[in-house]
């Protein structure tokens, strides 16, 4: 958050409809995302009641657990959503592309994407995968071989989604809050219904109306996983007491009706969220993506790969929890990753770039004068050293010295030379360096000429490299000594799933 | 999505007001009104009842078409009987007893089947473990070891009426399934059934006779699990909880060992049993000293003042499970 | 009471150095604001490398390298002393300036220097070869447990020094992920290091010789519940003296000779809910700090009884945000006023000054964030003068830290952090009020 | 009955007073700035009630299914003499194999009455602190009391558990997952509250039989199901600081005259209530009755207070209805509308950019809000800039998304 989305949700109130935060859309949205609409039962971790599921709008596949408290019945459901998963994921495992700038490399072509409604969404996602992923195949206890393969997949989406650039993984809710500001407040957001209500108001409505119906459970059932407590108490409890008396009175017929009428009972709670999210998905299809969101997406298409040609190498599942070393490596890689986004999309987006201006970190203005031609003869040889004069209306935090990249020229610096304030304008001076060829001359237009409008920040959406860690086994006493190493125990595959 | 959807004009107005009415109760729930909810709930089990037995008959007559009609109709017939008989008293267990996994088909049909009346089953069950013990052990018991199942909600009622036929007619009967009384006060202990041929010593309760009586049931379980012929899943997960909770009992449900069990379980006993002897040798004393005979059974009761009764109701009940 | 607290702290840091050659694995030293950790390192890594053992010593920042390799070459003339540094490190005279220092990029070009000193960040960039004997790891509770994953590697033994009151460190990644691990990338040095090796032994030196008497206690009982410590210098040793005298007695004038009298000032504006850059409280920031210079403040000491003057250098400003430092330098240099230090508390960590004031982090807020509860940038803020400290802030901080609902998450396996910056904060309020000079 | 009590009656009036429980009192940190809350907690009134009452019910409910699922664990992990639990705490506190006494506190003597059951707790911790741990290792069922507004509260702790030469443990059992090692971190701080709750009033209980406050660990013990099974895993929470905080809520209720007396003097929440016991007083009029009372609504209060409804209405057109931070990013302005009048209108829909910001529309009126109104104006002015620079800097066209 910022003044300048506050401010937008201040002008959604008054507007009655939610407002824009960005020009341009950040995240990638595939042609055929995968949507996956889940229910838990209440009061259990993670135990799946209902879901659907599929990647297209009109053939949603819906998922029921007749029984949740029935392991058996559990891992069936795991086994009915691997079908699901599974089908859709290797169908990305057909066409391969060669991998730019790196020889004889290829990846696939394309990858999968995974849509939810809202983060706990993801949540249960990864919880479901956690309960799965380490079950045998064979032996005591065994399940069938989809549902350890869907576990490893599910914990490899949900494990994606923590990374700010990944979009294999999604929340409706978080790409939608993203792109829009609404006359609520962020809490009230995590409401897909209300969310979109802001933002795409039925006719005749305003956003402030339709997200007030929104919040009635019984009209609009919750997006899940949670249900709604007058449905658990008064519908859902009821169809499932009937699908078990059945059962008792081992009455076939009795039996299949009463699990017809829970999953139609269940699926009235789905059909209205799953229709959301398609509306979701064709909002944001709406916008034109960001220059930066292919590239970040190459890098999904390179983790997808890397975990599918794992899986089949035959590699182990996911550890438990990351290992000393992993989890400072994971986070080295989250904190340059952040960092790069924030960059990419204030570069691809002039109303994020009006963020980071308000906030001094960038200025945006107009070249008064240039010295394109100017080289610096301090050094042992003589090198080009433009200088150039912007005039702003911002306030940045420009101290001499200090450097800043241009979106127009990323691949150039600009050292702060000298600052004059005056009048509530403030010129600025730049050398640039790079960018620029190799000679003593510019290129033509790699100097911003006099009068070019150009802006600058105080970061670059350079690449910095991984810093180096010790391998695994050679963790120091510091951090509990080299790990043992990962064996899947039997207490893991026989876990009773309560 | 249903089988009714080749179905009468009846069963699709029954589905309209099904769906109506359960929007009506939410509501009303949601809005805080309870009376009316309660009402519009009536209403609603009424007309889902109605539905399932419209869309029984209408099977049942298919069915019929087909040919297969005695046969068909008694299936559903039964089935919609049997269940709403069951639904009741399953509700509360169930409730009651959220994690347990609903028994399954056959061992829910040797249930029914048992012919012996419920006391006389609780006598077998409390015969095998030889301790006073709670009515949800006592049923997974008689599953495992007997092979019928009754929710254990039904055995609340169950010592009520034995007191009340023990009163009208004092030891008619050759046993009464009585209560087990605390040490201190000997009042009845909270949910402890007993049998009333048990010396006194055994049926009162001191604060380290929860232990004992717990190792000592888990011994008599293991033997019972050696004794069974062919092994019993429901009798070998009843041993495992038990061995989960003594030390060194066992390592895992797969490689557990019942005489491992038995020792370890003696060993532990060993520890408490002096103290625990002499308390409840010096209460069953005053037992027998200061109570008559029905007293002896069921306990005595700090009399409920009025003022008593007022404050007697419980805090608030804690919401669970957020 | 000078010399005593000098024995007091001579004994700890004997024990100290004492335990160093018993040490099986390492040795955690705790030091308050002030308390000698600098006199520490050299001392132990003199001592160390006297014993014939080759020490490194990674500090957190440049600057701090070049004061320990300056004053470590100052204490002992025929110590080879090396300093590694990255390519684009322009050493400071005061590092140049000693002939036994060598500079180099590469490990290799120090061979044959006993100690060798550089930033954890660079030390991480060395391949481990042959290990270090011994490490000296400074501001060690300023330096993230990943870091020290990478440097670990390089040495067998290690001393950790650091100030536990102070800022921990922080990321930029919000996540869940490893909460309640041993290992957990996001906690300090020591954390990690005393979750894997409970039994190590952990110091803390007992004697601030920055923070005057009037401040020691209110600190201590306020961020340091259970260790405590004293200051060198009793009641009075202190002293600010003016050469000028004030023109017309406004609040301004007050507060700084309150601060003079008493060593802390509260500088009350009215209350009310402010931007963060509150231009009022800027104003009051800059006019006060312009003040004590512009009146020719005189600081009395054991080091100069006759009193040193205060100039533009020995005074500093700090607040909580950046936009802040930013508006109050640009308020000082509007007032002429040039060299008073003006940083956030993450930058002055470390720092020392005579008289700092204090844009309070609740100043004017309407609601507490943790970010502004911290203890640890409170700690920082109120902690790096040697005479006195005024406090800048809006009227309503105690209500607002009453109407503060708590309701962070709590997580298993993770140690409670003390002290509860709500607690923190209310002790020094409650302190400070005594001394609460009024704005008009 | 005082002053101040009978002030409450009035405000509480014909309804029967709530009386708190853990919850509720663990509920008066949730936000302490609210008089409104603070009074209604005070006077005991029921806020559930009213609030649907006034057209606003409450949007809390619970699933059975989660309520069964808690109960059903419990009575898990206390069946057959807590035997579970016992396992549990052996490892945890390190229980010797003799120390395993269990008393059940339920009723006395086949009597549930909560004095009998209070004054029986309090006599046998007693017995168990002067014992060498021969007296007493399990209380089932405790119930303790706590004073909170003048009222006494009773609570009852899951189970208490003693610990031979040590402390007694407030044990606490939820049926919320610990999943490797790790659970939902504000379930677990809602035990952990409760649990400092149970703390207090143990070392209240205690102290009056000159018991100290040591005696009473500030540890406690949650048991939880662990990972996906029903299988009881135990944690210590160190509660010190939730502790503190507990104190420090305690004692503003206890010093709620300094709100009572900024209400109206009449002010009542009383429903008027005929022969039937059906209200008779208009929702309207109860309305106006709770707007007397000042409310601090935050989006926060959406999942900790019954009132949450009536206020955020009435905070419609409020910048605290945005959100604790927009609040703060707009300068911390009270209204939404004063928000867009300092900004000068610009950015809301199809208003030309640089213009209407820079123009003169909203100088501000009061001093304060200069400050304020810089700010949003450069906000709007470059926010309005951004929209509508012609060219936003896109790669990919929309439909085959980039």
């Amino acid at each position: 958050m910022s003044t300048l989305t506050s401010l937008a949700r201040a002008v959604a109130v008054a507007a009655g409809t939610a407002q824009r935060t960005c020009t341009v859309r950040h995240v990638h949205v595939g042609a055929r995302p995968l949507v996956f609409v889940p229910l838990a039962l209440a009061g259990e971790a993670g135990a799946p009641l209902a879901a659907m599921a599929g990647a297209d709008p009109q053939a949603p596949t819906l998922l029921v657990v007749a029984e949740p408290r029935d392991r058996d019945q559990r891992f069936a459901f795991a086994a009915d959503l691997a079908a699901v998963v599974l089908r859709y994921v290797e169908g990305y495992l057909a066409a391969e592309e060669d991998t730019p700038g790196r020889e004889q490399a290829t990846r696939y072509a394309d990858a999968p994407q995974l849509l939810v409604p809202n983060p706990a969404g993801i949540a249960f996602t990864r919880l479901l995968g956690r309960s799965t992923r380490f079950r045998r195949t064979e032996g005591p206890y065994a399940v069938p071989a989809s549902v350890p393969l869907l576990g490893r997949w599910l914990t490899f989406f949900a494990e994606r989604a923590e990374s700010p650039a990944s979009s294999l993984m999604l929340a409706a809710t978080d790409m939608l809050a993203a792109h829009w500001a609404t006359g609520q407040s962020p809490v009230e957001d995590l409401n897909l219904g209300a969310l979109l209500g802001w933002i795409d108001p039925p006719p005749g409505m305003s956003g402030a109306q339709a997200a007030a119906m929104a919040e009635d459970p019984v009209r609009c059932p919750p997006a899940g996983p949670a249900t709604d407590p007058t449905f658990d108490n008064e519908v859902l409890d009821q169809r499932m007491l009937a699908v078990r008396t059945a059962r008792l009175a081992g009455d076939g017929r009795a039996y299949e009706r009463a699990r017809a009428a829970l999953a139609e009972a269940l699926a009235t709670q789905l059909r209205p969220t799953w229709a959301l999210m398609w509306r979701a998905v064709a909002l944001l299809r709406g916008l034109p993506g960001g220059e930066h969101v292919r590239a970040r997406w190459d890098a999904d298409k390179d983790a997808f790969t890397w975990h599918a040609r794992h899986v089949a190498a035959g590699g182990p599942p996911q550890p438990r929890r990351d290992g000393a070393v992993a989890a400072a490596r994971r986070l080295a890689g989250l904190e340059r990753v952040q960092e790069m986004v924030a960059a990419q999309r204030a570069f691809d987006d002039p109303l994020v770039m009006a963020e980071h201006r308000l906030a001094g970190e960038a200025f945006a203005g107009t070249v008064t004068a240039a010295e394109p031609d100017r080289v610096d003869r301090g050094g042992p040889r003589a090198v080009l050293r433009p200088r150039i004069t912007v005039e702003t209306g911002d306030e940045p935090r420009a101290d001499r010295g200090a450097t800043f990249t241009s979106p127009a020229r990323p691949g150039q610096q600009a050292r702060i030379v000298a600052v004059t304030a005056a009048g509530g304008r403030t010129r600025i001076v730049l050398e640039l360096r790079g960018g620029m060829g190799r000679s003593l001359t510019p290129q033509p237009g790699s100097v911003p000429a006099v009068g070019e409008s150009v802006s600058y920040a105080a970061f670059g959406d350079g690449y910095q490299p991984a810093p180096a860690f010790p391998a695994p086994e050679d963790t120091p006493w510091t951090h509990g000594g080299p790990p043992a190493p990962y064996v899947p125990s039997d207490e893991e595959a026989r876990e009773d799933w309560s | 999505m249903l089988p009714s959807v080749s179905v009468t004009k009846s069963v699709e107005t029954l589905e309209r007001r099904i769906v109506a009415l359960r929007a009506a109760v939410r509501e009303a729930v949601l809005a805080g009104d309870r009376e009316r909810a309660s009402t519009l709930r009536r209403d609603l089990r009424a007309a889902e009842r109605a539905w399932d037995d419209a869309l029984a008959a209408a099977e049942a007559k298919a069915a019929a078409e087909a040919g297969a009609a005695a046969e068909a109709g008694a299936g559903a017939e039964a089935g919609a009987g049997a269940g709403h008989a069951d639904a009741a008293a399953d509700a509360d267990a169930v409730h009651a007893a959220a994690t347990a996994a609903a028994p399954a088909p056959q061992a829910a049909a040797r249930g029914r089947g048992s012919l012996l009346p419920l006391r006389e089953q609780v006598h077998e069950a409390l015969s095998l473990l030889t301790v006073p013990a709670a009515p949800r052990l006592i049923a997974t018991v008689h599953e495992a070891f007997f092979g019928g199942a009754f929710p254990s909600a039904r055995l609340t009622s169950l010592k009520r009426d034995e007191e009340r036929s023990f009163r009208a007619a004092p030891l008619a009967r050759p046993y009464y399934i009585c209560a087990a009384l605390t040490a201190d006060l000997l009042a009845p202990a909270r949910g402890l059934l007993a049998i009333s041929t048990w010396p006194m010593e055994r049926r009162v309760i001191g604060s380290l006779s929860p232990r004992v009586d717990f190792l000592t049931a888990a011994i008599r379980v293991a033997e019972a699990v050696e004794r069974l012929p062919a092994p019993v899943p429901a009798a070998r997960r009843l041993l495992w909880r038990f061995a989960a909770s003594i030390p060194g009992a066992a390592d895992g449900a797969a490689s557990m060992q019942p005489h491992e069990i038995t020792e370890a379980a003696l060993a532990e006993l060993a520890v408490h049993q002096a103290a625990d002897r002499a308390a409840r040798q010096a209460a069953a004393r005053r037992a027998r000293e200061q109570l008559g005979d029905a007293e002896q059974l069921f306990g005595t009761r700090i009399g409920l003042a009025a003022g008593h009764r007022a404050g007697a109701r419980r805090p608030a009940p804690r919401r669970r499970g957020r | 009471m000078t010399r005593t607290a000098a024995e007091l702290a001579e004994q700890a840091t004997s024990r100290i150095l004492a335990d160093l050659g018993r040490a099986r694995r390492g040795v955690v030293v705790d030091s308050p604001p002030g308390a000698g950790k600098s006199t520490l390192v050299v001392r132990a890594a003199a001592g160390l490398a006297a014993a014939g053992e080759a020490v490194m010593v990674a500090a957190q920042t440049n600057e701090q390298v070049d004061d320990l390799t300056d004053r470590l070459a100052a204490a002992s003339p025929a110590l080879a002393v090396g300093r590694l540094a990255a390519s684009d490190y322009a050493p400071p005279a005061r590092v140049t300036r000693h002939r036994q220092v060598r500079l180099s990029t590469q490990l290799a070009g120090l061979a044959g220097c006993p100690v060798v000193l550089s930033t954890a960040h660079k030390w991480a960039t060395v391949r481990a070869g042959e290990t270090w004997p011994w490490a000296i790891i400074d501001e060690a509770y300023q330096m993230r447990s990943d870091l020290l994953l990478r440097v670990a590697g390089l040495f067998g033994r290690a001393l950790f020094v650091g100030d536990p009151g102070q800022l921990d460190p922080f990321s930029v990644v919000q996540t869940e992920r490893w909460t309640g691990l041993s290992w957990d990338p996001m906690q300090s040095a020591v954390a990690v290091l005393l979750r894997h090796n409970p039994d190590l032994p952990v110091h803390a030196l007992p004697v601030s010789w920055r923070l005057p008497a009037a401040a020691a206690p209110v600190v201590a009982e306020a961020f340091y519940p259970f260790t405590g410590f004293r200051a060198a210098t009793g009641p009075g040793e202190r002293r600010v003296s003016f050469r000028t005298a004030s023109f017309g007695r406004n609040a301004v004038d007050r507060a700084v000779e309150t601060a003079a009298a008493h060593g802390w000032a509260l500088y009350e504006l009215p209350g009310r809910h402010a931007v963060r850059t509150d231009a009022e409280a800027v104003a009051a920031c800059a006019a006060l700090a312009a003040r004590v210079v512009q009146r020719g403040a005189l600081s009395h000491s054991e080091r100069s009884p006759a009193g040193a003057p205060v100039t533009a250098g020995r005074v500093a400003v700090g607040t909580a945000h950046r936009d802040q430092v930013q508006a109050v330098r640009a308020a000082l240099a509007a007032d002429g006023v040039h060299g008073v230090t003006v940083d956030t508390a993450n930058r002055l960590q470390g720092r020392e000054f005579d008289i700092v004031v204090v844009l309070h982090p609740l100043s004017g807020r309407r609601d507490a964030t943790a970010f502004h509860l911290e203890a640890g940038r409170l700690c920082v803020l109120v902690t790096r003068h040697r005479h006195a400290c005024i406090v800048v802030a809006r009227a309503g901080i105690p209500e607002l830290l009453d109407a503060q609902p708590s309701a962070e998450p709590v997580h298993l396996n993770v140690p409670v952090r003390f002290p509860d910056g709500w607690e923190a904060h209310q002790a020094m309020m409650a302190h400070l009020s005594q001394w609460k000079v009024r704005a008009p | 009955m005082n002053g101040t009590e009978a002030r409450l009656a009035r405000i509480r009036g014909r309804a029967l007073a709530k009386t708190h429980n853990a919850r509720t009192i663990a509920a008066l940190a949730s936000n302490p700035g609210c008089a409104r809350r603070a009074v209604m907690d005070a006077a005991g009134v029921d806020k559930p009630r009213i609030a649907a009452y006034a057209g606003f019910p409450a949007p809390f409910g619970q699933s059975r299914f989660a309520l069964a699922r808690g109960n059903a664990f419990e009575a898990q992990v206390k069946a057959n003499g807590a035997a579970e639990l016992l396992t549990l705490l052996r490892e945890h506190l390190g229980l010797p194999i003799p120390q395993a006494h269990y008393d059940d506190l339920g009723e006395v003597g086949g009597n549930p009455s909560l004095d009998l059951r209070h004054a029986r707790t309090k006599a046998l911790l007693a017995r168990a602190a002067a014992s060498r741990g021969d007296a007493g290792t399990m209380f089932d069922h405790p119930l303790l009391r706590l004073q909170v507004g003048g009222r006494y509260a009773f609570l009852e702790p899951d189970l208490i558990a003693f610990q031979l030469h040590g402390r007694f443990h407030v044990v606490e059992i939820k049926s919320f997952a610990v999943i490797d090692g790790q659970a939902d971190g504000d379930k677990v701080a809602a035990a952990a509250i409760q649990s400092a709750v149970y703390v207090l009033a143990l070392r209240d209980a205690l102290a009056e039989q000159h018991i100290p406050a040591e005696a009473v660990s500030h540890e406690t013990i949650l048991v939880c199901p662990k990972d996906f099974s029903s299988r009881p895993a135990a944690a210590a929470i160190d509660v010190r600081k939730q502790l503190t905080v507990l104190r420090r809520q305690l004692s503003r209720i206890a010093r709620i005259d300094d709100l009572l007396d900024l209400l109206p003097a009449g002010l009542t929440f009383d429903l008027d209530p005929d022969g039937e016991g059906v209200p008779r007083r208009s929702p309207a009029d109860l309305a106006a009755a709770i707007r007397q009372v000042d409310a601090a609504y935050v989006p926060e209060c959406l999942s900790t207070c019954e009132m949450c409804y009536f206020c955020r209405e009435e905070a419609r057109g409020c910048t605290a209805a945005l959100g604790r931070a927009a609040r703060e990013e707009l300068g911390g302005v009270e209204h939404v509308a004063t928000v867009l009048r300092l900004a000068g209108a610009a950015g809301t829909p199809g208003a030309p950019g640089g213009t209407v910001a820079s123009g003169t529309a909203g100088t501000p009126d009061a001093p304060d809000l200069a400050e304020a109104a810089e700010l949003l104006r450069r906000a709007a002015r470059l926010r309005a800039e951004a929209l509508h620079t012609d060219a936003p800097r896109a790669g990919t066209p929309g439909r085959e998304a980039g």
